[in-house]
């Protein structure tokens, strides 16, 4: 909304190409989404693309990259106290059941020493609700 | 003590009840030191510079002399302050950490009673009775709402949550009788939801335990749940072909589950797989066994989870922390 | 809408109609209908109060049954906390002061103040309703699950209340920091600021930023309670020490809130009583910052022994132990103010000097509760019921009588009896120091808090602070009498009765209601008493020549 | 919104200068500074609900990834390109405002109006959708999941999925009210030029609504990859 004497920032033009990249990169995260499977990966790559169109739409769209430095400040703060409250939480959360013991021995997984009998088991299909 | 009239200190009851008392000692000494020196800074300055006294009132502003001071008051409390934090995060660890040899004892808190379990069976309402000299753990879990076992003779307190475990212990190391509150306030009765701790000699505690009726100790009460509940179907011995883990051993060990996580299986773990099954599913299987959400009560369930703990595997010693 | 109204007269005076009060959008004004309305939320609060003293100077439950007792104390402490600390010195002394201070005509949004006011009204008439009709027994804390699942009282308008009010403390700070960032005079640079403005900032900044999250903790445990959306039901893999995450995040800088204020009223009445310049103007003013940014990160202090992880639990211990320096460079830097200065002893200046003896109490207190290993013994415990309180009632609420005294000619035009003020502010000091020492001791003997029936040793110490507890209620009582009748009686006040510096004495007590004739330009530093020493005290009309450079005298 | 000076008459928004502020750009700055720090609070209001997300997500994995394949990805996908264009059309009318460009203004609003509608009208039929299948937990409904050991996980899963998008459309709501009030004013001739720093205020409002889908989408719809 910058600037009453010159030119209103941003520009139709810029608005549209703005629009053009955000959908493209709406959809790379729709084709990453359906077919790429990267396991972990996948939701890392999706918050990415989704942080990069957050962002343009902050610096163009919401003319934050035309604003002062004050406001830029207090556009930020939001999302650092965000960061404080979620990064505290998980910092409790995770380290719950942390297990400060060191040697603790490995239970023998049943895959190596039995035969193998995930594919193997002729049930296959769940059991039925109470296996009395 | 219990009815012995007032005392400006509770007593010291506990193995770790001295270290935190000298805490509070020396933070008593500085806390003082710090409110007398400000008293008489004020005092004397409101008696020295008060209006209309002569007194010299050349002002130096001398911005080193006052950014030095200002240093000064900002380094000495710092460096106070990280020492106390580093004392008492190690009190803290001496109470977060039980001893692996501590006697355990399971607390059911319920809206407003307690329920204790020993090891060996006996069960008890609001009254723990507990040998002197040997450190007891206890693994508390609430059927209701937030609760919290507090014995201020053993500077011990931890909440007890529903749908968790949580530990705390002491060691009794003075004979007696002492007041246990509930410190998380949980409904109309909370101020009523109080019990007692009696600590008795090593001797007595053992002629208690025998004052009532033989009872099953929880591991063997756990063995009948757990024909009963037909778990056997699918957790067989270890080697033999089943659709579940088998659970002989279990207790303690790490577990590689499915997705390639880890977890070690603690009480917790167990408590949770007994419940929710499929939250963690053991790597190679798949999550077909049923969730018994609703189905088990706290006590069966901690009767089955001292049975899994007493499945020691082949030439594991008995029941592992 | 008020007219333009006349600007000679004084906005007190200037328009007589009930709806030229109810609808103003005069940031004075409304700062007037704060006052009315906490007042009555600390009468209804200090009555619950009295009730629990009452109760429990005998160990057996005589006074009030369990469900009663456990309804007062959280009546006392939702209406003390919501409803009367939040507001106090932000919603009365800062609606009034900032566009003073900074040489403004108004707020940066008159309508959205009024607005405030409104919600503060509606949130509290739920949550007084929610009392008549039946109560809440939760506790101000809500905790969960009780508060979601077991408790069968009228939980939810009484959150509803709280969720309401909690707009009115958002919006009240976004007026307050876009006024301090846009509608300063020419000339008042931030360092030309008084700290009161500072420490109004810092507080609108944790306002603004910490009150949302429990604006939605609350809508979570309406979910809870009435939708079946089980968010904290261990049954469904909720987890309730979650909620009390989401709580404490906003409790703890809601906790800076409330002191933050009373810490900028301070350097303000001891400036200006010791006719000197703040020591370390600075350091004071940052220091409310940090408290501002470090009260954020903290809050696990209050969930040492509620199934968090031990790591977690240190972490929080070492931020809580850093959260405390700024406070000790405060007090360090008040008690320096002092040094070489005219000091005399009017009765904001015993209210000033009662808070730097208490609220050093309280905080010094505060550092045994942030170690772990103490906290595990004296957590939900008397001690900490002592503790908030030396910070709260001995800190805030000496910092907000003191304000109001140092404002009160300011604010009505009117002198109250210097006399009959001092008696009522030692009694106060006298009466809490009765009520809330002993709790100390029994914090430590192991007495549990939110107990309506205790054991036989605690009695001693609790006669002790109940005697207190009455001492404290007549010394409230005193100043409400005395206050009133200045608005009658009261010698008219000069334009600046006690010689202080700043813009908002530079115009005639009471203020017209647009202030200032013409913007004034600043150009002296703030709180410079040694250029302009005060002769006699009080003399209304030898006042001195106000240094500020004004286009023209201004009355 | 409640903060601009637009609320105290249907009939006409306010005049250019309040008798608070010295001078125009004062008033601007100002309104620009309180919308943002109104937006700050709303990140701070939604991310109570994100933080919730977070942790029981890193508790249930396995869950949530199965639950958040029941919803309709390309549905979810339309949804949001719907939004973005939204976000284009208001940003055109900020900047036809700014330039009092009336008729480009009214069209702009009407567009972006017309694209909320539709977000909406999508939104309703993918939960009417849910609803047939069971899958909403709230209100007391029958939550059927068929695999009984992940059912606690999808139940929460379903529960912040509602509660998020509820939000998110109750704010959408408050949004399409005012762009219908500008609408109005527009048509009538007001918020051009130098009066039009309300649009401005309502398009950071809406821009904020629209990010706040742009990470509802992936963390509702992209748990977990639906390649396997």
């Amino acid at each position: 909304m910058s600037g009453h004497g010159h030119e209103i920032k941003p520009t139709v033009t810029m608005c549209c190409w703005i629009w053009a990249a955000l959908m493209a990169l709406l959809v790379l995260t729709y084709v990453v989404g359906m077919y790429v499977d990267a396991g972990a990966g996948n939701f890392a790559i999706a918050f990415a693309i989704a942080m990069t169109k957050a962002t343009i739409i902050i610096l163009f769209f919401m003319h934050i990259y035309y604003s002062s430095p004050l406001v830029r400040m207090w556009a930020g703060s939001g999302f650092f106290f965000l960061l404080i409250l979620i990064g505290l939480t998980l910092c409790d959360v995770r380290t719950r059941d942390l297990h400060y013991e060191t040697d603790v021995p490995e239970y023998p997984a049943p895959a190596e020493d039995a035969p193998a009998r995930h594919e193997g088991d002729p049930s296959g299909n769940p059991m039925p609700a109470h296996g009395k | 003590m219990v009815d012995q009239g007032f005392s400006w200190f509770p007593e010291q009851a506990s193995s770790f009840a001295a270290h935190v008392d000298y805490l509070y000692f020396f933070l008593i000494v500085i806390s003082t030191l710090v409110a007398l020196g400000i008293l008489v800074f004020v005092v004397y300055f409101s008696v020295k510079y008060r209006r209309g006294s002569a007194a010299d009132r050349t002002v130096s502003h001398n911005h080193m002399v006052h950014m030095a001071i200002e240093v000064t008051w900002i380094a000495i409390p710092f460096f106070i302050l990280m020492g106390v934090f580093v004392w008492s995060a190690a009190i803290f660890y001496e109470l977060e950490t039980p001893p692996v040899d501590a006697m355990e004892v399971a607390v059911i808190g319920k809206q407003w009673m307690w329920k204790f379990q020993h090891p060996s069976g006996r069960r008890e309402i609001n009254e723990l009775h507990v040998p002197l000299g040997r450190s007891v753990k206890l693994k508390m879990i609430s059927e209701d709402v937030i609760h919290d076992v507090y014995v201020p003779a053993f500077r011990m307190k931890h909440d007890v949550l529903p749908g968790q475990f949580t530990y705390e212990w002491f060691r009794a190391t003075q004979p007696g009788e002492y007041y246990l509150f509930c410190a998380e306030y949980c409904g109309t009765d909370h101020s009523l939801m109080k019990g007692r701790v009696f600590v008795l000699d090593p001797g007595e505690y053992e002629e208690w335990l025998k004052t009532t009726a033989p009872q099953d100790p929880p591991a063997v009460a756990g063995g009948k749940l757990f024909d009963s509940h037909s778990c056997a179907n699918c957790h067989k011995d270890p080697g033999v072909e089943a659709k579940g883990p088998s659970l002989v051993g279990l207790f303690g060990k790490r577990v590689k589950l499915d997705g390639g996580r880890t977890q070690v299986a603690d009480e917790a773990y167990l408590r949770e797989s007994i419940l929710r099954p499929a939250t963690k599913v053991v790597a190679g299987y798949k999550p077909i066994m049923p969730p018994s959400e609703g189905l088990v009560s706290e006590e069966e369930l901690n009767d089955l989870i001292a049975y899994l703990k007493s499945l020691g595997g082949p030439g594991e010693s008995e029941a592992k922390p | 809408m008020t007219a333009h109204a006349d600007s000679k007269l004084s906005y007190l005076t200037s328009t007589r109609t009930i709806s030229s009060w109810l609808l103003t959008l005069d940031h004075k004004r409304i700062g007037i209908l704060y006052l009315l309305t906490i007042t009555v939320f600390f009468a209804i609060g200090g009555i619950a109060a009295s009730m629990i003293r009452l109760e429990l100077a005998t160990p057996v439950g005589d006074f009030l049954q369990s469900e009663t007792y456990n309804k007062t104390f959280t009546l006392h402490g939702v209406m003390m906390i919501f409803f009367f600390l939040i507001p106090s010195i932000p919603a009365v002394l800062g609606n009034f002061l900032v566009p003073l201070m900074i040489g403004a005509r108004d707020l940066a949004f008159p309508r959205l103040n009024l607005f405030s006011w409104y919600l503060l009204i509606v949130g509290a008439s739920f949550t007084v309703w929610a009392v008549l009709w039946g109560g809440v027994d939760t506790g101000w804390t809500f905790y969960v699950p009780y508060s979601s699942v077991y408790s069968n009282t009228l939980v939810m308008p009484a959150a509803m209340g709280i969720f309401i009010t909690g707009f009115s403390s958002i919006l009240t700070g976004l007026n307050f920091i876009v006024t301090i960032h846009r509608m300063r005079a020419p000339g008042l640079t931030w360092f030309r600021l008084p700290l009161f403005i500072w420490a109004i900032y810092a507080t609108s900044l944790l306002q603004v930023l910490a009150t949302p999250v429990v604006a939605v903790t609350i809508l979570l445990v309406f979910m809870e309670r009435f939708m079946g959306f089980a968010i904290f039901d261990p049954k469904n893999g909720g987890d309730p020490v979650l909620f009390q995450h989401l709580f404490w995040f906003y409790s703890h800088p809601a906790v800076y809130i409330m002191i933050l204020p009373g810490m900028g009223v301070i350097p303000e009445i001891i400036a200006c009583f010791s006719r000197k310049r703040p020591f370390g103007y600075e350091f004071i003013g940052f220091s409310s910052f940090a408290i501002a940014i470090y009260g954020t990160v903290v809050w696990g202090h209050h969930m040492f022994v509620a199934g968090q992880s031990a790591y977690a639990a240190t972490v929080f211990s070492l931020l809580s132990y850093l959260v405390a320096l700024p406070s000790a460079v405060k007090v360090f830097n008040w008690t320096a103010t002092m040094h070489k200065g005219q000091i005399s002893f009017e009765t904001p200046m015993l209210y000033a000097l009662g808070f730097i003896g208490l609220f050093t109490i309280g905080g010094l207190t505060g550092l045994f509760l942030g170690s772990p290993g103490l906290d595990v013994h004296m957590h939900d415990t008397y001690f900490v019921v002592a503790h908030f309180h030396y910070v709260m009632v001995g800190g805030m609420v000496m910092a907000y009588l003191g304000g109001i005294h140092f404002w009160w000619p300011k604010i009505t035009g009117r002198m109250y009896p210097d006399g009959w003020a001092r008696l009522s502010a030692i009694l106060i000091f006298v009466g809490f120091n009765f009520t809330f020492f002993p709790q100390f001791i029994l914090g430590y003997l192991g007495m549990p808090r939110r107990y309506h029936v205790y054991e036989e040793p605690f009695q001693v110490l609790n006669v002790m602070s109940s005697a207190g507890a009455s001492v404290l209620a007549l010394g409230y009582a005193f100043p409400l009498t005395y206050l009133l009748w200045s608005l009658k009686y009261g010698a008219v006040a000069p334009a600046n009765p006690w010689g202080a510096k700043g813009l908002e004495w530079t115009v005639p007590s009471p203020p017209t209601t647009m202030n200032f004739d013409t913007i004034p330009i600043v150009t002296e530093e703030a709180y410079n008493y040694e250029e302009s020493p005060f002769e006699g005290p009080l003399a209304p009309e030898k006042v001195p020549s106000h240094t500020v450079a004004l286009p023209h005298a201004s009355h | 919104m409640s903060e601009h000076e637009s609320l105290h008459g249907v009939t006409h928004p306010p005049g250019p200068l309040a008798h608070q502020f010295e001078d125009i750009e004062q008033q601007h700055e100002a309104g620009e500074l309180g919308m943002w720090l109104f937006l700050a609070t709303e990140v701070l209001f939604f991310g109570g609900l994100f933080c919730a997300y977070t942790l029981y997500r890193s508790q249930a994995e396995e869950a949530f990834e199965l639950a958040s394949h029941h919803l309709n990805l390309p549905l979810g996908t339309f949804n949001t390109a719907i939004l973005l264009s939204s976000s284009l059309t208001m940003a055109l009318a900020v900047n036809a405002a700014l330039r009092s460009q009336q008729k480009k203004l009214v069209q702009m609003l009407i567009g972006t109006i017309v694209f909320g509608t539709a977000f909406l009208v999508v939104k309703y039929f993918e939960w009417s959708a849910d609803y047939e299948e069971h899958l909403v937990p709230l209100m007391g409904w029958h939550f059927e999941w068929e695999d009984p050991t992940t059912a606690p996980g999808a139940r929460m899963f379903f529960n912040l999925y509602f509660f998020m998008t509820g939000l998110h459309a109750l704010h959408m709501v408050i949004g399409l009210f005012f762009l219908l009030l500008y609408t109005w004013w527009a048509h009538k001739g007001h918020l051009l030029g130098i009066n039009g720093q309300p649009v401005h205020l309502l398009g950071l409002y809406w821009h904020f609504v629209d990010i706040v889908w742009v990470f509802l989408y992936p963390f509702l719809y992209l748990v977990g990859t639906r390649a396997g």
